[in-house]
């Protein structure tokens, strides 16, 4: 039996049956539920996809990425430029440009990260994406620190994201279709070497590969995945500032995979579900007396952060992965 | 107060799963000098550490000046007078020669002063040429002079020295031999890890030969000396 | 005499005030196991670190197979035909002993990483790679525990892994820096007899220190001391060279 | 830029680099003796000008504030060491940011609580409120003298701790090879809790310094506090040289930045770390 963080892509048969029972909830949710929690959901799933994509970078390669809002946020923006004032702009074409233009500020800022190592990985992903950050807030014609509206969602191919449910199906397919793709990515031959680069990249090296292609594509890719993500955020929510690509919004993305179980995908999605349920809950708090427990939902979302792993260091996430058969 | 300065008694320590130390028994008396010898991998090193806190041993009684202290951090180990002299010296590169003496300069456990800066530098002279370079600037040989010179700025009843002319061009290995013995004379007891038995035997009362992490010899140097089937058999070719 | 598998010319390494390796020249030829020994601090881990392209030389040559390689970065080397093994085993422990077969033997002809064939095939599919793993976990004795983590297995086999990754490189130079250190002696003589099987169409460098196996498997010996090599020549004369038994074995000094 | 103008941007990015300097150098040494990554190390130059605020308002008078505003801040530093970041020495990164990213939720929260959501503004006391008439159009204010005096013998004091004292030697030494300092007596433990209490005094410190300046608003700690991880990172971790030529080069990017190329002026400095990055990845000064 290999210790749980070695063998990444066999997931429990638990596991495997909250995935298929969440599918079919997923799908037949729209029938059920108002509209209102159908955005709810819709956003979920959006963020489930932007764990996923990190955990390629933090679960798989073992690349803690403290800035990988960054291109959450910029295919946004792509979205909210390229739509007209009184059109939907066709997503058919906006969508891959956002994709691939998230992709290539990943592969920019990557070229610089990937050669760090540990703590200045950390750190420069960090500064970068703020970087990105100052680059839209200081500058009016970027839409400066009030941000961007899109008056009219995409549409095109008989598809209009204008209704909800549309969008809710698409954002589902997308979910479906990320995840299919990384866990199959385990499985190939450069997710192996990925999981090897996490375990021991002077190894890695020492067998033949070249650590440094390796991490910048993984970074590019996560990055794409990432915008894929964002750019359904502005599909649905319509508005995009600054705050996309903050600093809260990158650290949230690591609890999501932290929360869920890191390195075997199905974690980051069910640790997205998790955390966005846990802020909503604190969020909600009733009033007790006069002091709003709600209001102060970020001294509870700290607390339990900063004390969820120090009282319960051997916390793998609820998805620890083992393996199962022999 | 018994002569018994270091006791080590039925100590076990493990690194993984390999068993280092298997059930040791050791002792060092008040201003004695003592041979640790053996091949490579046969625990020498461990012994130190363990005695230095360095390494937690997993079973066993370590007492010094009748006091337990296995389980104690280094540090506190430290302050009751050990000094120890580590495999590959330990220098800090970021500070220089000076530095690296200044840093350690303290009185021993009975306010003894008898090691001072000044003394250090009579003793090694070679430091005094090169106090304001860096510590990762020095030879092998000046680096090993370095850290025992330093180890003496703490005025210790006990001094470590592992591994004390290991890589050193036979000139200089004289060198730190021969203050081997001024500091073994100077009523420090020392424990000296080395492969040149003719050396330590030299200076040192009493001798103990590792093999696999247990003790196959201990005894006197004219008893080691007198039996070369020993010697050939655990640390010749 | 055939040409030269390796070849150093005046490897030098300096740290600060310290010269690690000190003009050391080196050939390896196909079929030869070429030993190092020498005490601790010798400098012989530092060379194949210079060899293996771990550690840039400060200064000469490095050629491999007639091709001049110096400086080339480590995994280029590795592609090339160059594999080394670790005096600290250094293994991917959480991994079962198949996988890090697996990792080992698809290297040599992965695609390229932005290849997106690479991200959806199969690693295991293969038949080469698979070929390649096999191969090296029947050579090194390994079949037994084929399943099993590498970080539950016992010292002797881990090391025996250790080279078993090597050979799935399907290298044509390997650099054993003490495959032996800690092994018992069952172990050590199976190694022993694993190391001589390999001769056969390999250039091998050993950095041991365990006499016995290197005076029964060396075809060449060289003995370095403070970084630089003192003697170099056949067991036989190397044994008998005053000088060696010096520096070296320990004997009466001047 | 004539010449007047010239030299007071250089008096002011010779201030906010040593602003920065006086943030990054307990950042650094944190993480070059301890190994931890503190994201709320912002949050203490917040907490330092909300107290300076606090203090001010209640007692009237800053220089009083910030003496006992630096004394609570040492007080804090050191339980905050021994209560939590000491069993995070040998955890791992991720387990690091983690648990400082919850400290930022939190003190962000119990400023919330203590002193609401709204700017402030820290009077300048009296005995500087005055300026230096430098042209007939332009003044230097007292107080940013005051401040760029005050950075100087503070920066000027921590160099030479560190690099004179016998203090400054054991820190270093603890840095570079913690066994090896035990084994030579140095309480490593004492030595942790000393360095970060002094960092987290620093940083509160600089806070209390700049508030007049500044005011204070609620998430000015998060601002600095990527200021200060450029700084450490292009001065390379755990050397108080690297953070001090780091931060001084920052401060004149970003000052003459401002001037002259106001629309690029926050992305010169990132582009300044990418050129280090590119050129030396372990940063000017690593060891």
């Amino acid at each position: 039996m290999s210790t749980p963080q070695g063998h990444l892509e066999t997931l429990p048969r638990s596991v495997q049956l909250l995935m298929g029972l969440g599918l079919i909830a997923l799908l037949s949710f729209p029938f059920v539920g108002q509209d209102f929690y159908i955005q709810m959901v819709t956003r979920m799933m959006i963020l489930a996809i932007f764990a996923m994509s990190l955990d390629l970078l933090q679960g798989i390669t073992g690349l803690v990425s403290l800035g990988h809002a960054a291109y959450f946020g910029f295919a946004g923006y792509v979205l909210a430029f390229l739509s007209p004032a009184d059109a939907p702009a066709s997503w058919f074409i906006t969508l891959p440009l956002a994709i691939l233009t998230s992709a290539l500020l990943a592969l920019l800022i990557g070229f610089f990260v990937v050669r760090t190592q540990g703590i200045y990985f950390i750190m420069v992903t960090m500064a970068f994406a703020q970087m990105v950050y100052f680059l839209f807030f200081d500058n009016k014609e970027l839409g400066g620190s009030d941000g961007l509206y899109i008056n009219v969602r995409p549409a095109g191919w008989g598809l209009d994201f204008e209704n909800k449910q549309v969008l809710y199906f698409f954002t589902l397919a997308c979910l479906v279709l990320t995840y299919a793709f990384l866990r199959r990515l385990l499985w190939s031959p450069f997710g192996r070497t990925l999981n090897g680069i996490r375990l021991n990249e002077h190894r890695t090296q020492a067998l033949g590969y070249n650590s440094f292609n390796y991490k910048l594509t993984a970074f590019t890719l996560a990055g794409a995945l990432a915008g894929m993500a964002g750019y359904l955020w502005a599909a649905q929510s319509g508005y995009v500032n600054p705050e996309l690509m903050g600093f809260h919004m990158s650290a949230h993305a690591i609890m999501m995979v932290i929360l869920g179980g890191m390195g075997n995908v199905a974690g980051a999605l069910i640790g997205a579900f998790g955390f966005e349920l846990f802020l909503h809950f604190f969020k909600d708090l009733p009033k007790v007396g006069e002091f709003d427990l709600g209001k102060h939902w970020q001294l509870w979302m700290g607390t339990d952060c900063a004390g969820g792993h120090h009282c319960t260091p051997r916390f793998d996430g609820l998805v620890a992965p083992q393996r199962c058969g022999p | 107060m018994s002569n018994t300065l270091l006791e080590v008694r039925g100590l076990n320590t493990y690194y993984g799963a390999s068993h280092v130390l298997r059930n040791l028994d050791f002792q060092v008396e008040r201003g004695q000098a003592v041979g640790l010898m053996g091949r490579n991998g046969m625990g020498k090193s461990t012994l130190l550490k363990s005695i230095m806190g360095l390494v937690k041993p997993r079973s066993g009684r370590i007492a010094f000046q009748g006091a337990p202290i296995h389980g104690q951090t280094p540090y506190a180990i430290a302050k009751q007078g050990m000094a120890y002299v580590p495999e590959g010296r330990g220098i800090f590169g970021n500070l220089s020669v000076h530095e690296n003496l200044v840093m350690a300069e303290r009185a021993g456990v009975r306010g003894q002063q008898d090691w001072t800066y000044q003394r250090v530098l009579d003793t090694f002279p070679r430091l005094g040429e090169r106090l304001s370079h860096g510590g990762q600037q020095l030879s092998g040989g000046e680096q090993q002079m370095l850290s025992i010179g330093r180890a003496l700025m703490t005025n210790p009843d006990v001094l470590l020295l592992d591994e004390a002319t290991e890589g050193l061009a036979p000139l200089i290995a004289l060198e730190i031999w021969r203050i081997c013995a001024l500091v073994a004379k100077s009523g420090i007891s020392t424990v000296i890890v080395d492969k040149n038995w003719q050396h330590v035997t030299q200076i040192t009362q009493h001798n103990v030969i590792l093999v696999k992490g247990e003790a196959v010899f201990q005894g006197s140097s004219q008893q080691l000396l007198s039996q070369p089937d020993i010697m050939n058999q655990h640390l010749g070719v | 005499m055939t040409e030269a598998l390796l070849e150093a010319k005046q490897l030098s390494k300096r740290f600060g005030g310290l010269l690690a390796v000190n003009d050391v020249s080196l050939s390896l030829y196909k079929d030869q196991l070429h030993a190092v020994i020498g005490p601790n601090g010798a400098g012989k881990t530092t060379l194949t670190h210079l060899l293996s392209g771990d550690l840039p030389a400060t200064s000469g040559e490095l050629w491999l197979k007639g091709q001049a390689v110096t400086g080339w970065p480590h995994h280029r080397l590795s592609l090339q035909g160059l594999g080394r093994s670790y005096q600290k085993t250094n293994v991917f422990l959480p991994l079962t002993v198949w996988e890090n077969l697996m990792l080992a033997a698809q290297a040599k002809d992965a695609l390229a990483p932005f290849n997106p064939l690479s991200w959806l095939g199969r690693a295991d599919s293969k038949p080469s790679v698979v070929a390649r793993a096999e191969r090296a976990l029947v050579l090194a004795g390994l079949s037994a525990s084929k399943n099993s983590a590498a970080a539950i297995l016992s010292h002797g086999i881990q090391r025996q892994l250790e080279i078993a990754m090597v050979l799935a490189t399907e290298p044509v130079v390997l650099l054993l820096d003490e495959p032996l250190a800690g092994m018992g002696a069952a172990e050590a003589q199976t190694m022993v007899e694993l190391l001589h099987t390999l001769k056969k169409d390999h250039a091998l460098l050993l950095v041991e220190h365990d006499m016995d196996a290197v005076f029964a498997l060396a075809d060449v010996l060289t003995v370095m001391v403070n970084g630089t090599v003192i003697a170099s020549g056949t067991p036989e004369a190397i044994r008998s060279d005053a000088q060696v038994q010096a520096a070296y074995l320990g004997e009466a000094t001047a | 830029m004539d010449l007047a103008n010239f030299f007071i941007q250089l008096l002011n990015s010779v201030q906010y680099g040593l602003l920065l300097f006086l943030l990054a150098a307990g950042l650094t040494l944190i993480f070059g003796i301890m190994g931890v990554v503190n994201l709320a190390h912002g949050a203490f130059y917040m907490l330092g000008a909300y107290m300076a605020y606090a203090l001010t308002a209640a007692w009237g008078n800053l220089a009083l504030a910030i003496a006992a505003g630096t004394l609570l801040s040492v007080v804090f530093g050191w339980l905050l060491e021994k209560i939590l970041f000491r069993h995070f020495y040998h955890r791992s990164h991720l387990d690091q940011v983690l648990l400082t990213f919850g400290l930022i939720y939190i003190f962000e929260e119990l400023r919330s609580m203590l002193w609401g959501d709204d700017v402030h503004n820290v009077a300048v006391p009296a005995l500087l409120d005055w300026s230096i008439q430098l042209t007939d159009t332009l003044s230097y204010p007292a107080y940013r003298l005051f401040m760029l005096a005050m950075c100087s013998a503070l920066a000027l004091a921590l160099w030479f701790m560190i690099s004179k004292t016998k203090l400054g030697m054991k820190i270093r030494a603890g840095a570079f090879n913690s066994d090896m300092a035990q084994s030579l007596g140095i309480n490593i433990v004492r030595l942790h809790s000393l360095v970060f209490a002094m960092g987290v005094a620093l940083a509160a410190l600089s806070g209390m310094l700049i508030s007049p300046l500044s005011s204070v608003y609620p998430h000015m700690g998060a601002q600095v506090l990527i200021m200060c991880f450029v700084v450490v990172v292009i001065g390379g971790i755990g050397s108080v040289r690297g953070a001090l030529t780091a931060a001084l080069l920052v401060g004149l990017v970003d000052t003459f930045g401002k001037v002259l190329l106001p629309q690029f002026a926050s992305m010169l400095v990132y582009v300044l770390m990418a050129l280090v990055l590119l050129y030396k990845p372990e940063g000017l000064f690593k060891q």
